[in-house]
């Protein structure tokens, strides 16, 4: 393993908890009805995102699914502008009018936001299609649920990749779950790396709870894809702590087994062994954690101070110029 | 979850789940199959307890593979069963729409008369919830299009119940939305119900200045704009169309016989919806008997914008019907 | 294939073949993807010799993989290049139909602007080749219902080849379809051809008497019915709609203005067609002007089945036109 | 190998010869424009569509494709009504309106005859879960190209059958090209039981251009799935002695590659070897033949004769009952 130094300690440790806080705070405005719709939070699987994001470049491009606050986050789209979205209003990164499941940033290659399971993947592939035949050293990396292993999407997608050799990460947060359906109830074969090396890509399983391990699994992964211009399957085994949505009555899983997970928290985890082998010191947590929350309630102060795109915008790029249908 | 000896309260989504509920004891050969059915119970929590009844043989979880598992219930319904199938939103059934379009709807006639697939696909529909763009479509005007598939449409908490029954005798593939606005609406439930036809529309007004024509979710908003309209000194009649394939014409024009005005109110987009066929029938078959040009209120054509004043600008309103009504009775 | 210095004969074919030449040469982001475009030289032989002439990095043959390389063609469009993404046919589309609905059509609105998708979709549609119940659709008035994309229907050899261009200029999602009977039909390619707008209708033949409205495959059939009527006494305006989505009102409405009648010819199925948009229009912004009710001359409802004899008869056709004209102009 | 006695052989013999001589008339009623529409032959490919017939009973239910006359007639629909269906004539046995790439017949539930690429395969999951449910003992066998294979409903189906323990036997004929496109060019792994595998469905391969070694590989897949109530997947390499349909120029494999594969002709391949064997005498091959040319005969001569659907019916069977919409 690499060694860590106290700056990026305490850079992956600051990004985890400002997705976390970021997290909790939107709970609290949905139980609000601040927030509406259908919100999914990322609480316990941050490690994968931060530790995914550091291996990436800004040239990178990046496509999620509707759990995507963390991600948007991690790679830096300013959490004033994510707030303001997930309220709706004008000042958000998608002007307030995808809300918590479609966070687009053009300025951070960030493609959104899907909601369609498994719909990302197709799009990957053509991103990646295009720096390749541009010649432009970049890599596409798209990050999707276990769940959407089974759709077809998923299938094409992958022999498209290695078919063309294209620059594709893919990253699958597994967290054993679609919505309530556990992955071997959904998959015939629950190894994942399995599925993708039937189509001849490598494929790695990396501890989505340790955000070094993620971070490892990805540095590596990177490095493949950029050499060998060839897709990568990253299986990161991760958790979500809590429902699937703010609706989900979580009848299919035992407290007992969300309890055994929670003592993997990637966040304590992390920290405590950063302080027990002496990388971070024990007020540093407090430090990071109260400006995490600190920039929290500032990006809830920027989103509440937003304002409303006007009604009369509502046709607005549904085509890029003018609106030609009557 | 009793039988139904006495007239009650029910919400819409309890009347799903019960007459699955009933379906399923009455018939070994029903089952329910789909996206998180069991285990979760239902993303409208519409199957709930249904799995701890029924258990896994025939309340099937399955994965997120939406053509697969459509297809893998109309083979069922090849074979001999008499599946319902849920996707969860019809937002999602394009991804099955190759099994439905190119096999539900062609397989009996390409087989000339051989082979009829009697499945059930139910599907909850509509926005109004701040879904969002790619979570709020509302499609059943659409596959109305297709022949060789039925499109119905229960608004009330007593076709929820009701028209299932039907659609699984029906020898044919039937579509069912159930607008995601209506599970938590409550209604009555006779004591005496029964199954009810799935073809014809209702009148569930009456009214001689004008016809207000609509189905699905817009059925409570077109109600209460009726009674607003009332307020007005404008008497509307309310026709629920229940079914969009068949459309059932004939009350439509009886309706429009008698007020000689009509809007459309239809949640689809504008350009295209199911609005523009029946106004289209209308003037087809009724053109000398109207005294104005036939109106419509549907959604805007955009994709749905996630805040809630962009949302409702986009989607048909109580007072924008009204105001349509009162536009055409003036007109 | 050479420089158009010439005006010359070409069949609908080639003038589509040289259109994405040229687009090809002028443009390196433009390449074309899909289904045999390349070693077999596409399904109806549209792109055939593009390979040797642009290499397999530009003339992409996929895997049997519709919703796959659709959505890669989306994402080469993100990604700055400009595909042309070629779905063999209509009927296959509808296992793209998630990266159309719920990707290209939402993506820019629902980014607020950032993401414009500027991808050009090619299809063959339509019925006549006796090809039978799953290769006989016609879905681009279906596809006209979604906002967020354009739709247009190139029905000449001169639109076939310059269309295309204006198509690859345009900033969003524009599908194409291309009706599989016009492949070999003859027209002339004018010398000083170029780029044509993509939203407006032609009037192809001027009349008083009646406006008949098509596009695409029926193109031809109507303007013989325009002929037959003539013959007949009955001077018939012929209107080419060129673009389904936008759909052009405005020159609709100049036309029924003039002839104060009409009839819509749309090989799509009769129930909830393009038809009945066009017609809801004239009638809602044309009333008090229509002589008689709009009449329509559209595809039976039912799967196209494989004989001569039944297809004719479930299509549209010329006498068809030529009754509903006569008894719409007698009504 | 199991011993072949002499009425197996010839029966063997028979049923790809009755394809065989069935395939070059088709062709020859296209040139006449008897036959229309698109029309996809099996010739070189007979060995498939017989060998795996020998090892299912009737109440086993078959799906087929486009390509799909020779499984007809290995199924035991009889000639004439497949042949009066070519014609579109009522006699057909789908009254003529499905043509060549639509054969049904409920009678011996052949399910089709479907022209969507990859749209068998969801459809052969819910006849054997329908099976499962009813705890019929009965399999159901799916035919389809290597070129479904890319398709998300192939990797849908394969899970599914997998994960719910059915009794699917998935017969892929892999004739190295979906149209022009060479399996190579579509799949970046070209070995299709490793895919199959991946779902952990048992696979084999085995020579389609050989009968004896088809009908063996059926007969130990089929045992395995009524036995196991378990899917299985054979890769059956065969390859397409004409164009994909009568309108391919077939631009995209050299007429030196077809001539080696003809070369593996599986009829005179069998037969010699029958004949070399001493099991058929020398005189069987042409007798065989010519009463396999006497049944087309006569199959024409049927559908000749037949009848044309009257116009008025057009709109039977849009519905089981009455057509309601107006
Ligand atoms: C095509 C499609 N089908 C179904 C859904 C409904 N749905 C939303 S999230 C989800 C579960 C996805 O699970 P997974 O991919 O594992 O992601 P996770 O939520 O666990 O992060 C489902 C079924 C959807 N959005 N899209
Ligand atoms: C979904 C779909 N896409 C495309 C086509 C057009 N098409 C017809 S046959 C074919 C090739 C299929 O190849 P394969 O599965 O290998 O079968 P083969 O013809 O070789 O027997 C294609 C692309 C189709 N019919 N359906
Ligand atoms: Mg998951
Ligand atoms: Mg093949």
């Amino acid at each position: 393993m690499t060694t860590i130094d106290a700056a990026l300690a305490r850079h992956l440790l600051r990004e985890m908890l400002r997705i976390r806080r970021f997290e909790e705070k939107t709970i609290e405005l949905y139980q609000q009805e601040k927030i509406r719709g259908f919100l999914h939070v990322y609480i316990g699987e941050e490690a994968v995102a931060v530790g995914v994001m550091q291996a990436l470049t800004r040239d990178d491009s990046i496509l999620a699914t509707y759990r995507e606050h963390g991600h948007a986050l991690a790679r830096g789209i300013p959490m004033r502008s994510v707030m303001a979205e997930m309220l709706g209003k004008a000042e958000g990164c998608s002007r307030g009018r995808g809300g918590s499941m479609h966070i687009f940033d053009a300025h951070h290659r960030f493609y959104g936001g899907s909601a369609i399971v498994g719909s990302g993947l197709p799009l990957a592939v053509g991103l990646a299609l295009a720096d390749s035949l541009k010649q432009r050293n970049a890599i596409t990396v798209v990050f999707f649920g276990d769940g959407a292993v089974a759709e077809g999407e998923f299938h094409e997608a992958m022999n498209l990749a290695a078919l063309w050799h294209l620059p594709v990460l893919f990253c699958c947060e597994n967290n054993f779950y679609g919505m309530g359906t556990a992955l071997h109830r959904a998959q015939s074969v629950t190894d994942l790396p399995t599925k993708a090396r039937s189509y001849g890509i490598q494929a790695a399983s990396a501890d989505g709870m340790d955000v070094l391990a993620v971070r490892e699994a990805a540095a590596t992964a990177v490095r493949e894809v950029r050499a060998a211009a060839r897709p990568y399957f990253l299986d990161l085994q991760t958790y979500r702590f809590r429902g699937h949505s703010m609706f989900d009555p979580e009848l299919y899983r035992s407290r007992a087994e969300v309890e055994d997970w929670k003592r993997r928290d990637p966040i304590p985890r992390f920290a405590e062994r950063m302080v027990s082998t002496g990388v971070l010191a024990a007020t540093d947590y407090a430090e990071i954690d109260s400006a995490a929350m600190e920039e929290v309630e500032e990006a809830v102060a920027f989103a509440e101070a937003g304002s409303l795109e006007r009604v009369e915008d509502l046709s607005r790029f549904v085509y890029s110029e003018t609106d030609d249908e009557q | 979850m009793s039988s139904d000896r006495e007239p009650r309260q029910a919400t819409y989504r309890a009347a799903v789940r019960e007459a699955i509920r009933q379906a399923m004891l009455a018939d070994e050969r029903v089952f329910l199959i789909g996206e998180d059915v069991g285990r979760y119970g239902g993303s409208y929590a519409v199957s709930k307890g249904l799995l701890e009844e029924f258990g896994p043989n025939r309340i099937i979880d399955t994965p997120i593979s939406e053509s697969g598992f459509t297809g893998a219930g109309l083979g069922a319904a090849l074979g001999g069963m008499r599946p319902i199938v849920e996707i969860m939103t019809c937002n999602f059934s394009v991804l099955a729409l190759d099994q439905v379009l190119n096999t539900a709807a062609t397989w009996l006639h390409m087989s000339g008369g051989q082979f009829n697939i009697p499945v059930v696909i139910r599907m909850a529909t509509g926005a109004g919830l701040q879904l969002a763009a790619q979570h709020s479509h509302s499609l059943e005007g659409w596959y109305a299009h297709i022949p060789g598939i039925k499109v119905i449409t229960p608004a009330t908490v007593a076709d929820a119940r009701w028209m299932l029954p039907t659609a699984l005798e029906d020898p044919d593939p039937v579509l069912i939305f159930e607008h995601a606005r209506l599970y938590n609406t409550e209604g009555e439930l006779p004591a005496d119900g029964a199954p009810v036809d799935i073809e014809t529309a209702r009148v569930r007004r009456r009214g001689h200045d004008i016809s207000l024509i609509t189905y699905g979710g817009s059925l409570p908003k077109t109600l209460e704009a009726a009674d607003e309209l009332a307020a007005r000194g404008v008497s509307a009649e309310v026709i629920d169309l229940r079914s969009l394939r068949p459309l059932d014409t004939r009350t439509i024009l009886d309706s429009v016989a008698r007020t000689h005005r009509v809007v459309v109110i239809d949640e689809g987009w504008r350009s295209g919806g199911i609005n523009a066929e029946i106004i289209t029938r209308i003037c087809a078959a009724a053109f000398h008997e109207l005294a104005a040009p036939p109106g419509r209120v549907c959604t805007e054509e955009v994709p749905i914008p996630y805040p809630h004043h962009l949302e409702e600008a986009a989607l048909p309103q109580m007072l924008e019907i009204v105001k349509q009504a009162e536009a055409t009775v003036a007109a």
